[in-house]
Formats: structure tokens, sequence, C-alpha cells
């Protein structure tokens, strides 16, 4: 593990049990101001969980979480947003009766939103706040190719567009640490290597430090500097995506051997079906 | 002006909550019987020379708002000459004051607070006896003639009428020297009286119950009293004047309760049973209430009033009503004592037994 | 087995699909790609019964000899008796049905006891996590848990025709393998298989046919080999330079 | 106070829970499948006592064979409502069918006040349901005895059916997804009849057994059981049938044993009491006693 | 647009006009009408200052009446002439039945006072959500209902308040209602009615997003509440009564019928069903009285509302506002977007 003085994120001995069903068994990572670290596992591994943890919406059974210094275990989400967290949820979960801008927008208002005396007396700040919010909403929107779309209501979109939607209100909050829930899960890979291209220009140019929950390898390997990998709860492995796909347990468990007889499936080898 | 002109109807409004529930079941009997007097003076030729009486009615819907604008459309009625209507205090303060200001008379036929007139002005009548006068005969009769010394009293505290008659009782039994040994309160909707009656049963030393209930839960109540052993007196005033007091708890077990009322029930002759047998044959039921009568007497009161101002001019009907001396009605004879808008009526007390209501005795107030 | 014919599905404000046809023989993987918003789940919704075509025809015959059925006049839950089962978008699990329970409601028209008992183990031994969870309500599942349990559910009305959106959905790689081995051991049993796939090399490996939709109409159909071959399947579906 | 007073308090408080809980059923049963909060169950109750008014009083019909017509009587009445007013807006958020049944309960309300006035009637009963059965100290009525075996062998049979038959299933199916339920092949239309069907029978026996208790019915009668079956339902954790049971057991224990056993002045604060208390329960467990944990999965 | 132009055309203006006909009803109209047209108003506060609470923040509230109770109640104290205070209100703290209150500052406390309560009950009752959330408001109209029966040195018990000076008239129920109507509309196209939609679509995504869930829940319950004890006071002092089942459970489902019916965080959709529902109410009365009827007048409304909702499941306007009003707000934005 490279330890840096104070990583922006640490989680030590994470461990969450439903009932009967111990989902997280101790597990343990950190993330570096401006790392962009892949979390992976079969599923059911326990990312989704420990994603819940971090960002306060689940309580930990045991464990501890640091963020930027502090001890941040068991926050409230709201206040974990206020420190700078942003995720996007595996389940899609958007504001749906709202237009696409609007979900966007609500992501900006804790920082940039006007209060509410200013709001109701109608106040030329209040004015001018909106306008912002909604000027960098569209250009997030636009990042991501969507800014056409901004007015419609976002239930009415298809899946994958839903997906930029989340991944945009996510970005929209100029957050410290974004954590994405597989954000390309219903795109094709056409689409899948787009977003992945995003991500990682979004996070060269910006310097956001991300970690990324994808089943998509493709992706993952391309952008990610280092993978953590779990199994059952438990760590089973991390270090860089080449360390990681030739680990033998982590092919056992995640990657597979590829379908009938080893022929690796995957865009690369379209040329070998033909 | 000629004679069409006289064979104009006269046009008198009735307010009363006919839907949504509370109310309904004081009101539409009390609108009844109105509307049956009102029917039978116009059967008999009318009044002022063959003029006919016209009800235009509007339902208050138990809503004190619905009470207000409806007496605001009732008072803008052409050529209106008096208002009737309303069962409780409250509904009658939220439509009087309108009438008041509009110089109408408002007679209510079944609100009984004794202050009504006071609080809404000249215009405000009332047919019933006042509560004080119901209460203070009843607590009379419980003390010296039942011999009665601790009561318990349960009220009703989502009327006003209730609450009113309570307080009156309470007031002159204390003064006699009784006790008030338990004091219970409950709402109308409420149908459980399970608990009030375990606690009556484990209060020592009490000689009888005062239920202070409007006829929705009469015989309920006696019902559960009775049911659960207690044998002791129950006393309670004309919102027990209604047959579910009988039928409710059934033959075996309503007896021994006694309530106040106005001198028409247990009577079986003259225009109290006129009044029970025109009731049957227009509704095909028997008077559902006490306040079926009233509303009978209230209109037979306003077109007495307007016969003898021999004019329908609100202020000479007013005038009339305010001068009432002997209007033979079926709840006994209504007169107003000078200045005061609350009538002098003998007070009937009656005894629940063998199945029937039996008539006790009649108690005159003096005025 | 299946032919959808000209059809025309409007779907809030808009036209997802604007004439689009295709068929399905018997015995094949048929794959349907196209990209976000195409109108694929649109499609397949419309021949199960959830939407209903504005115009155009969808016909099912479930045995060769038999004479087709109009589907689009039949509602959902007699064209699931007719043998057309759907397996759809973003699994929908029954939250609070248990995992068993969730997989029963999928015989729900069925029967025979042990058919189905027997079907269930046998949906246990390809999916052994299914058994362990058996009495945990379905939501409490994780995201792959849960398609696991829908491709399942909808093996369990022993369909003619299966009607699969996005199997692949959210899979780990090792997972997303069995699920395409299990589906060619569909087809080889005898279920024919409409697919739709995000991931569309792997699905046009599989497919007998595929069909690439665009904008509410097909664009191209061929066999899986052709298709994945086609340049332009190739520029935008599968993510070849 | 004696322990007798306690007890009969308890036993008061039970009855009274046991036909808050009767409505509840149906109530529950009603919400459970179709998400609906069915305000016009309590109107339900009423057209109940009177069919049993009808078939007892009028038509002279043994209790039995009333029973099974008061049943019957609210099944239909239940269809016929699910028929013209909730069927039309199958789909429509949550709220919307709230407010039809709204709608439907002003309906029903105004028709009876219309055509049968809002007089409350005597409600006559065989005598042998009247009779009193000594209990300890305390002696009970046969009627009360056979409402709190009612609810519960209901809420037995209900509960047993709900989960472990296929019908059941497939009615628990429907309550969460419409589309994918039909996608298994279940008609969700027969579905969502048959709960209010089953729903509104129990609003009407529960109905029968009111009138039987108390000796008095109305057409209005209902409001009042109706919203106190609503409260139960909610308390008892909303959609669950036994914890509309026990719902209604806590909602009537509570009712009765603040009046019975706070002093007397207090009693005017009933339903302030009871409603402060079952919020305080609210506050404790979100989702009611049984109710499940809404917690989701991000 | 100048800025001193553009608040003419958005603000003045239809104030103005408003006034004008306003002005035109008080010649013209007898005083039933008026008071119809009151009532009308006091409506649309209502329906639209629920739709705070139920229809942007998706609280599944009854609680309006309990908190017009409080406002109504509170308003009619300070108004009161202080020698009716004195003799008819034993209980009253002496300061309070010492002075007479001008009737602006006695309807601000009347809802100041709703809002007050709204926050001390929101704080612990807001952490339910649905249904469980329904029965807890409506367990507020019980105990507060409880309490105006049940405190007659304040209350004057079931009798109520009666004989209150009438001096709610057209122009304060407008002056109001414009206020509602301006604090809504601000409220809902700002940030913080975006937030308040955003908790009510989905809570935990909203959360996650850093918006403060409970405090905005607060609020908008607090708002709701602040209008509804002013249109209390409005209302008491018009009726010239306040009697504790003067604002029943029944109101609080009529208030929410108006607001489905409008479409559940629609503006002018609560308004314009407010208006609809209250005048028709009205407008069928002859005919039940002249068929001699009672309760068709009601069965009509109802099975209205039923076909209504057949046809609109999500009410007339949905979310949105009509298109008068929408085209006028987008070119606003537009406007401010391309300076
Ligand atoms: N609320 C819950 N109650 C009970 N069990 C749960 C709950 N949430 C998760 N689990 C269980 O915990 C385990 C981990 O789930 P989690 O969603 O974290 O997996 P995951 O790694 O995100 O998987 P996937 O890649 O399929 O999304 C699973 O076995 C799941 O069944
Ligand atoms: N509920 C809805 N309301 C309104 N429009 C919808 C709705 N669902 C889908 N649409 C629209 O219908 C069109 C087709 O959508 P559909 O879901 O069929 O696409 P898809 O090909 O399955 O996309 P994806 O790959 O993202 O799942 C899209 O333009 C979408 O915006
Ligand atoms: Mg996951
Ligand atoms: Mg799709």
């Amino acid at each position: 593990m490279q330890i840096s003085p104070a990583p922006l994120l640490k989680v030590e001995r994470l461990a969450k049990n439903f009932g009967g069903v111990r989902a997280l068994n101790g597990i343990d990572f950190a993330l570096n101001e401006g790392d962009l670290v892949g979390l992976i596992g079969p599923n059911g591994s326990g990312k989704t969980t420990a994603f819940n943890i971090v960002t306060g919406i689940l309580k930990p059974s045991e464990g501890r979480i640091t963020f930027g210094g502090a001890d941040v275990t068991g926050n409230a989400p709201e206040t974990n947003a206020a420190l700078g967290m942003a995720r996007t949820f595996q389940n899609i979960r958007l504001f749906n009766d709202l237009p696409v801008v609007d979900n966007v927008m609500v992501g900006l208002h804790r920082k940039r939103g006007p209060g509410f005396l200013a709001t109701v007396l109608g106040l030329r700040a209040a004015a001018r706040a909106e306008a912002e919010i909604r000027q960098r909403a569209m250009a997030v929107l636009d990042i991501l190719g969507l800014s056409g779309r901004a007015a419609e209501r976002v239930g009415g979109l298809p899946y994958g567009d839903q997906r930029k939607v989340e991944f945009a209100r996510a970005l929209a909050s100029d957050p410290r640490l974004l954590l994405l829930d597989e954000p390309t899960a219903g795109m094709n890979p056409y689409e899948t290597a787009d977003l992945g291209a995003t991500i990682a220009r979004l996070h060269r140019e910006l310097g956001i430090t991300i970690l990324l929950v994808e089943h998509d390898m493709k992706m993952v390997m391309g952008i990610c500097q280092r993978l953590v990998v779990i199994n059952q709860g438990n760590m089973l492995a991390q270090g860089t995506p080449a360390e990681i796909r030739a680990d033998q347990r982590v092919v056992e468990a995640y990657l597979g051997h590829g379908r009938k007889g080893g022929r690796q499936r995957g865009p690369e080898d379209v040329h070998a079906v033909g | 002006p000629g004679a069409a002109q006289d064979k104009e109807p006269i046009n008198v409004a009735a307010l009363y909550n006919l839907t949504s529930g509370g109310l309904s079941s004081l009101d539409a009997p009390s609108f009844n019987g109105m509307k049956l007097k009102a029917k039978m003076i116009n059967d008999a030729g009318g009044i002022l020379g063959g003029r006919k009486i016209e009800i235009t009615a509007i339902d208050t819907k138990n809503d004190t708002r619905e009470t207000a604008t409806a007496a605001q459309r009732a008072v803008a009625i052409k050529g209106l000459v008096a208002g009737i209507g309303q069962s409780d205090s409250t509904f009658a303060l939220a439509a009087a004051p309108l009438f008041q200001s509009a110089g109408i008379p408002f007679v209510t036929s079944g609100a009984t607070s004794p202050d009504l007139p006071d609080m809404v002005g000249d215009q405000m009548f009332l047919v019933p006896f006042g509560d004080d006068v119901q209460a203070h005969a009843m607590a009379e009769y419980a003390y010296n003639t039942l011999g009665l010394r601790n009561v318990a009293i349960w009220t009703d505290n989502a009327m006003d009428y209730t609450t009113g008659l309570t307080r009156y009782f309470t007031e002159r039994f204390t003064q006699l020297g009784g006790k008030v040994a338990l004091e219970d309160v409950y709402m109308t909707t409420d149908q459980d009286f399970s608990a009030l009656v375990s606690r009556l049963q484990s209060t020592t030393g009490v000689d009888a119950v005062f239920a202070s209930s409007g006829p929705d839960t009469a015989g309920i109540i006696v019902k559960q009293i009775r049911e659960a052993g207690i044998t002791l007196p129950i006393l309670a005033g004309d919102g027990f004047d209604t047959d579910l007091v009988l039928s409710v708890p059934g033959e075996a077990l309503a007896k021994d309760v006694y309530f106040t009322t106005h001198a028409y029930a247990g009577i079986e002759t003259g225009p109290a049973q006129e009044f029970r047998a025109a009731y049957q044959a227009e509704y095909n039921t028997a008077p559902e209430n006490a306040f079926a009568a009233l509303g009978y007497d209230a209109m037979g009161l306003v077109a007495d009033a307007i016969t003898r101002a021999g004019s329908t001019e609100p202020a000479a009907v007013s005038k009339a009503l305010a001068e009432t001396k002997a209007y033979e009605g079926v709840t006994g004879t209504v007169a107003f004592p000078e200045g005061k808008r609350v009538p002098n009526k003998p007070v009937a007390i009656i005894k629940v037994g063998g199945g029937k209501m039996n008539f006790e005795t009649t108690v005159t107030p003096k005025g | 087995m299946l032919w959808v014919d000209d059809i025309h599905v409007r779907r809030g404000g808009t036209h997802a699909l604007r004439g689009a046809s295709l068929e399905v023989r018997r015995g094949e993987i048929v794959a349907l790609i196209g990209a976000n918003g195409a109108g694929k789940t649109t499609t397949l919704a419309t021949i199960s019964g959830l939407l209903r075509p504005r115009s155009g025809t969808v016909r099912f015959a479930a045995e060769p000899d038999a004479a087709p059925v109009e589907l689009s006049a039949m509602k959902a839950e007699a064209i699931v008796a007719a043998g057309v089962s759907h397996c759809p978008e973003g699994r929908q699990i029954f939250a609070n049905l248990s995992v068993a329970e969730n997989l029963a409601i999928g015989a729900f028209l069925r029967r025979d006891r042990e058919g189905i008992a027997s079907d269930v183990a046998d949906i246990h031994r390809l999916f052994p996590i299914l058994k362990e969870r058996a009495g945990v309500p379905g939501d409490r599942l994780s995201g792959g848990e849960q398609m696991m349990l829908a491709i399942g559910r909808a093996l369990m009305s022993r369909p003619k025709l299966l009607l699969l959106d996005e199997p692949s959905l959210g899979l780990a790689p090792r997972l997303v393998e069995q699920i395409f081995d299990i589906l060619e051991r569909i087809r080889d049993e005898g279920v024919t298989v409409l697919l739709v796939e995000q991931n569309a090399a792997m699905a046009l490996d599989i497919a007998d046919r595929a069909y690439v939709l665009e904008a509410g109409s097909i664009v191209l159909q061929g066999t899986g080999r052709d298709l994945a071959e086609d340049p332009s399947v190739r520029r935008a579906y599968l993510g070849a330079a | 106070m004696t322990g007798a007073y306690l007890l009969s308090q308890i036993v008061n408080g039970l009855v009274l829970g046991a036909m808050y809980a009767l409505i509840a059923i149906g109530f529950s049963m009603i919400y459970g499948i179709v998400r609906l909060i069915n305000f016009a169950h309590g109107d339900i109750f009423a057209v109940g006592a009177f069919a049993a008014l009808g078939s007892i009083a009028i038509a002279a019909l043994p209790f039995p064979l009333a029973v099974l017509v008061v049943l019957l009587a609210g099944a239909l009445v239940g269809l016929l409502v699910e028929r013209a007013a909730f069927r039309p807006m199958r789909g429509a958020p949550q709220v919307t069918g709230f407010i039809a049944s709204l709608a439907v309960a002003i309906i029903l309300e105004n028709l009876a006040v219309m055509t049968i006035t809002a007089q409350p009637r005597t409600f006559a009963i065989p005598a042998w349901l009247g009779a009193l059965v000594p209990l300890g100290s305390i002696s009970v009525r046969v009627v009360d005895i056979a409402i709190i075996v009612l609810a519960l062998v209901l809420t037995a049979a209900l509960v047993g059916f709900v989960r472990f038959t296929r019908t059941g299933m497939a009615m628990r199916a429907t309550a969460e997804n419409y589309g994918v339920a039909r996608l298994m092949g279940i008609n969700i239309d027969r579905m969502i009849a048959l709960a209010f069907a089953i729903g509104s029978a129990l609003a009407a026996v529960a109905g029968l057994m009111w009138g039987a208790k108390y000796g008095q019915i109305s057409p209005l009668m209902g409001t009042v059981p109706g919203l106190k079956a609503f409260v139960a339902a909610v308390i008892g954790g909303v959609g669950s049938i036994s914890g509309a049971v026990l719902g209604g057991f806590v909602l009537g224990l509570a009712e009765v044993l603040f009046v019975g056993l706070l002093p007397s002045e207090f009693s005017a604060f009933r339903n302030a009491f009871v409603f402060a208390a079952l919020i305080l329960v609210l506050l404790v467990m979100p989702n009611g006693l049984i109710g499940k944990s809404t917690e989701t999965r991000a | 647009m100048s800025a001193p132009a553009a608040f003419l055309l958005r603000f003045a203006l239809p104030v103005g006009i408003g006034a004008a006909l306003l002005y035109a009803a008080t010649l013209s109209l007898d005083p039933y009408s008026l008071t119809i047209l009151q009532f009308v108003g006091i409506n649309v506060i209502l329906a639209v200052s629920l739709n705070i609470t139920n229809g942007f923040t998706g609280l599944f509230s009854l609680g309006h009446p309990a908190f017009m109770t409080i406002g109504g109640y509170v308003t009619a104290i300070l108004t009161m002439p202080a020698t009716r205070k004195t003799a008819m209100l034993r209980d009253l703290p002496s300061i309070l039945a010492a002075h007479e209150w001008p009737f602006a500052a006695s309807l601000t406390a009347g809802g100041l006072v709703a809002a007050l309560a709204a926050v001390i009950v929101g704080i612990p009752v807001l952490r339910l959500r649905g249904h469980y959330l329904a029965v807890a408001t409506l367990g507020l109209i019980f105990i507060v209902q409880s309490f105006a029966v049940n405190l007659p040195g304040i209350t004057r018990g079931a009798l109520g308040l009666a004989g209150l000076p009438p001096v709610t008239n057209v122009w304060w129920v407008y002056l109001v209602l414009v206020l509602t109507l301006l604090t809504c509309w601000r409220v809902k196209h700002s940030s913080l009615g975006r937030t308040m939609l955003a908790i009510r679509e989905n809570e935990l995504a909203a959360a996650s997003l850093g918006v403060k869930v409970a405090r905005t829940r607060v609020l908008s319950f607090a708002l709701g509440a602040f209008f509804a004890g002013v249109a209390g006071g409005l209302w008491a002092h018009l009726v010239t009564l306040i009697a504790p089942g003067s604002f029943s459970i029944l109101l609080g489902f009529q208030l929410i019928v108006m607001v489905v019916l409008g479409g559940t965080g629609s503006i002018a959709g609560a308004a314009i069903a407010a208006v609809v529902l209250t005048l028709s109410t009205e407008w069928l009365r002859p005919i039940e009285e002249a068929a001699g009827l009672f309760g068709a007048s009601q069965i009509i409304v109802a099975v209205g509302v039923i076909l209504v909702l057949i046809f609109r499941p999500s009410g007339l306007f949905g979310t949105a506002e009509p298109n008068v009003f929408g085209a006028f707000a987008r070119r606003r934005r537009h406007a401010q977007s391309t300076p």
C-alpha cells in the first residue's frame, strides 16, 4: 500500500452484518487525494454495502472510516455530502418527476443555493444564485452530452441516459471524493468506453478523487491506477491492474477464464470471431 | 296592494344541519316537524287571509362557516319574515347575528342556552325552555322527590347543550345540598362507555347518574350502564326524549330512567297526540326525538306571531313574537316574559319503565 | 414462431417504436441490439403485452403446426399462458417476497408440483446463492444476485419463448460468461430466446440471428456473425475504433 | 383500585380493541394489495350493519344465515365500488386512490342520509348473544367473546391465506408491482377484486358485530370507527394483517385504560391522549409494531 | 426590459388589475356573494399552502385544520375587546387580556404561533413517513381540538368564541392570498423548492447530495402551518365565531382533495381546484334545495372528483404549472440566462 501522510479516505476493518448475513468482514483500503481506484469483486461481495457505509446511508457494525483526516464513522449522509462526498447509486435514484437539469441543480443547492429569506423576499442575490446554479448544471450536462435533453422529465429517459444524469448530478456538487457504483451498467461497449474516457478526463483535469465500482473490466483496467478486490466480504487483493489480472485468486473468484475453452470474449477480439 | 299580492307566499328560512353527520340526527327531525306544521297550516288555508308559508331550507352541513353563509343567503331572500333552525347553541350563534343585523327574527327550535338572546340581540328567540330551567327542574326533582344526594355526572363535552345542562344541574343540585361524587366526560361520537361504566361501578356512595347526553348516545348509555348490572337511577335532560332510550336497551333494561322534557311526551291526548299522528302519517315513522316537536312548535310560533302582527314585516313579527303570552304548542305553552326571549314553559318529567315512557309530573318554573 | 410486424408504440410523449418488424424462429437465439433509448425494452414490453402497439401486429405460434395467435390483442397474463416469458429490464424482483417465493411465483400458471420442484432444483444448481438465500426477502440480494433470481423466475414458467432484457446488467465478468453459457444451454433444451443486450459482442457471438434497432426502427439484420463483422455495427456497438 | 376493576377495564379494552381489529383487518387487506387507504371502508362497515338489521330484524333470518347475507352484501358493495371508482384509475399515484375513496365515502353517506335518514336505529340481537358468562371476578357477554374470537380466527385464516396459498402469494406479488405480476401470468384485476371483496366482507361482518354489541346503528356510524381502524392499521404496520389486529387491540386497550385509569378529569382528553400515545409509539417504531423496515437497499 | 418595467409587468400590473376587479366586486356583489368570494380566497390560501407541505415536499399531512384552529383562536383572542376578554376568558394571562391587538398584528401572531407549533411538533413527528405521518397529523387535529374543548377558561369550550369583530374583508383576504401565492411561487421556483421536490422524489438521493432533509421538511411543514394559521384567523373573523369543531378532519380532507385535484405540487392547480370546488359546491346548492334532496350537491361534487381523477389521475396539472404561467416562467429564465 502506498502510504501518504494523510490519505483522503481511509477505511479500517470495516464490517457489516445484516441479521445473519455478514456482508462485510473487515476490509481495509485507503485513497489518496487525486486517486482513481477501482473496487471490484463478485456479485454480492459487499461493494455496494461498503459504499453505503462510507457515505453514511448504513451504519457499520465494526470499523472506522476517516475522511480528510476526520473520523466520519456513522455520520449522516448529508453530513458526509457536506464534507465533499458524492455518489451514484447502483439502482438508479433520480428525482423522476423533475427535469434533467433540475436533478443536477439539486446537487448544487448545498454550496450555492440562496437562503430561505432571500428566496421568499425575492432578493436579487437569490435570482443571481439561481442563474449561476442553472448555468453550472448546464455546463456539467454538456460534458456528458446531455444538454439537449436538459428540459425533459428525467423519468422518461432511457436507462443509459439516466445513469449519466446521476453521474452529472454527483459531479456537479464539486466533490472531493466521487463514489461511482456501476456507472456504465446498461450502456453498450461504445458508450461504456466513452464514459470511461470521460471519467478519466475529469479525473485528470479536475483532480477529483474517485472510487469506482464496475464490472466492465476493460474499462476498469483501462482507467484505474489501482484496484481493490473483495470477495464475500473479505479483502482478496490490492494492486495495479496488471497485478490483479495476473492474480490467480482474482481470476478464479471473479474474472473467470472466458467462455468455451478459454476463448476470451470482449470487444477486443471481435476479429477472432470472424 | 291587490288581491294577487295578498296571495304571495310568506317566506320563512330553515337552517338545519341535514347532512355530514354530527347534528343531523337532531336537526333532520326538527326540520321535518317544521315542514309538517307549515304543511298543516297551508292545508288549512294558510294565514293572513290565505297566504301560504313557503320554506326555503338551507343545509348547513354541520359546519359553522356553512351556517354563516346560509344565514347570509337567507336574509337576502326577498320578503323573508323569519329564520328558524339549529339544535345547538354554537350553530345558532353562527347564524343568528346575521339575522340580528338584518333585523329579521331568528327562532331557534333546539338551541337551549338561556344566554343566547343576550349574546345575539332582540331578534333571537328560543322555542324550548332554557337549559337552566330543565336542569334545575331535574335537580330539584332528584333531590326533593327522589331523595338523591350523591350523583355521578356524565357529560358529552362536544356539545354546548350538554355542557350547559351539566353546569346548571350541578349549580342547582349542590345549592340544594347534594354532592357530585364523580364527573366523567365523553364525545358525541363515542359508542363505547365501558371505561366510564367501570369507573362508575367502582365509585362508592353514588345514588344516581345524571347523563347529560344528546339523543344519539342516550340509548347506548342506558344499555351499557344496565348491562353492567348497575341499577342506579339514571337522570337526564330532553336529549333522552327519543325512542332509542326504550328500544336500544330493551324493555328489561330500560327502567328507572328519569328525564326532563317538553310537556308532550307521555301525553296521549290533545295537540301532542295530534302531532304524533300527523308526523307518523307524513313521514311513516314516529317522531324520532323531542326535536321534531320543537321544530313543529317553532313553525307554529312564528305563524302565530305573523297572524297576531297581521303583517309579514320582520319588525312587526319580531315584536309580536316578543309579546307571545300563551302560544299553545305541542311542547307546552310558550310565553316570553317581559324583555326575555327564552320562554317560560312547563317542564315534564318522564319516567321510563315497563317498556313505556310514563309521565310523572310537570314542573313550571317560577318566571 | 414470433412475427413482429410494423409496430408503432408511443410512450409518454415519445414515439418509441416507429414501424419495427422482426421475426424469431423456433430454436433460435435472436439478439436485439441498439443504443440507449433505441426502443429495445419497448419492443419486448409490447410483445409481452405490457404495452399496446398503436398499429402493427405481433403474432406468435407456440407449436410448429399451430395457427399463430395475435398477441397484441391479448392480456399480459394470457400471453404468459401462451408460452412467452419476459424477464424485464432492471430485474424487478418482488422485494417483499422471499427468494423462494419469487421463484415459485414464476411458476404461477403451472400446476405440476413435481415439475416445479425439479425446476427449482435445477435453478438452484445454476445459481447456488439462490438456495442459500431462499428465505430472504428479494430486495436484500445484491444487484447481481437479483439478476440471477430474475432469470430463474422467468425460466420457472417453462416458456417456449424467453424474452430477456439485458441479463448481463451488473454481473461480474465470470457470471456473465456463465449466463451466456446458460442461454445456450436453454436454447439447446428447446427454448427460443429473444435477447436484448448491451454487451453486443457476446450477444452477437451466441446469437443465431440479430437485429439492430435505431430510433425505433430496425436498421440492420443478419446472422450474429455477419453483424459482428459489419463495420457500422462495430463502430457503434462494439466500441471498436 | 381493585384487581377486579383493573381486570374489567382490561377486558373492556380488549373487546373494544377486537372491534377495531375486525374493522382494521379488512382495511389492511385492501391496503396490502392495492396500496389504497380506503376511507370508504367505514361506510361499508355501516352497510354491513344495515344488511344485518335487514336480515335479522326485518327478514327474520336465523343468525348464521344473516351472517352469510352480511358477508355477501359487504363483498358486493366492495366489488361495486372497486369497479366503479378504483379500477378506472389503476396505476395512478397512491394519493389519487385515497381521494377517490373519500369521494366514495361521501357518496355512500349522502345516499344513506337521503334514503334512510341519519337517524340511529335499534339493533336487537338474539338473546343468547347478550347472555352473561362469568369470568373470574367479573362477567363477560357472549357477544364480547364472540367478537374477540372472531377477530383472532379471521386473522389466523387470512394470514394463512395470504402467506401460504398460491393465490395469497399472487396477491402479494400484485401488491408490489402490477406489471411484473402480470408477467408472471397473474390476473391482477381478479386479485384486486378479490382483495376488495374479502376486505369489504370483513368490514360488513364488523358492522354486524358492532350492532350486536352496542345495540344501535346509524348510517354514519362508520366514520369514527373507520378512522380508528385506519389508526389501528397504521400502528400495527400498514398492510400487515396481524399488525392490524395487534394495532386494534393496542388502540382499544389504550383508549379504555386512559379513560379508566386516569382521574376522570382527564377523560375529556381521551382522543388527545390516545393519539399522543400512538404518535409516541410511532416515533419509537416508525414502521408500526409489525411493520417491515422500509430501509431500502441503495 | 428595464428593472422597473419588468416589475410593473410581473407584479404591479396584475395586482393593480386584481385590485380593480375586487373593488368592482365590493360595489356590485351582495353580501352573500362577497362572503363566498372571501371563502374562495381563504380556500385558495389553504390549498396552496398545504401544497407546500404535501405537494412540494411530499409529506402526507392532514394537519392543516389543527394549525387553522391554533391560528384562529390566537387571532380571535388577540382582537377581542379587552373588556370582553377579562369577562369571558378567565384563565387568559393578564398581558393578553389587557390589550386589544390590531388585526394585522393578530393575524401575523396567529400564523407565527401556528408555525411555532408546527416546528415543535414537526421535529419529532416528521421523522415518520407516508401514512404514518398522516396518522400523526390526524392525531394533531384531535389533540388541538381536545385542548380547545377542555380549556374553557381560554377558549370557552364547546361553545367557542362568538361575536368576534367582523374585521375580515375582501381586501384582507386577497392581500394574504397574493402574499401566499407569491411566497409559494418563489419557493417552488428556487433552489429551496427544488430541494423540497427532490426530497419528495427520492429522499436518500437528496440526502446524499447534502440536502438537509430533516430541516427542509420541518421548514416546509412550518411554512404551510403559518399560512394555515393566518387563514384560520381570517376565517374566524369572517364567520365571527370560532369553535373547537370549526376546522374538522373533513376540512382537512377537502383541502387534500384540492391539492390532488389540482396536481400535487402545482400552485396554479391547487388554486384553481380550490376555486372550482368551493364555487361548484355553492352553485349546486339551489338545485338540491329546490329538489329537497339534501346531500345531492355533495354527491355530485364527489362524482365529479372521481371523474376528474379517472381522466387525469395526476390531477389537472401534475407538478407543472399551466401553460400561461409556464411560458411566462420560461421566458424569464431565458432572459436571465442570455444576458
Ligand atoms: N439490507 C440487507 N439485508 C440483508 N442482506 C443484505 C442487505 N444488503 C446487502 N445484503 C447482502 O450483502 C451482500 C453484499 O451485498 P452488496 O450489495 O454490497 O454486494 P455488491 O458487491 O454490491 O454486489 P453486486 O456487484 O451484485 O452489486 C449480499 O449477499 C446481499 O445479499
Ligand atoms: N416511461 C416512459 N415515459 C416516457 N418515455 C419513455 C418511457 N420509457 C421509455 N421512454 C422513451 O421511449 C424510448 C425508447 O425507450 P426504451 O426503454 O425502449 O429504450 P432501450 O432501447 O431499451 O434503451 P436502454 O438501452 O437504455 O434500455 C426512449 O426515447 C425513452 O425516452
Ligand atoms: Mg452492488
Ligand atoms: Mg432498455
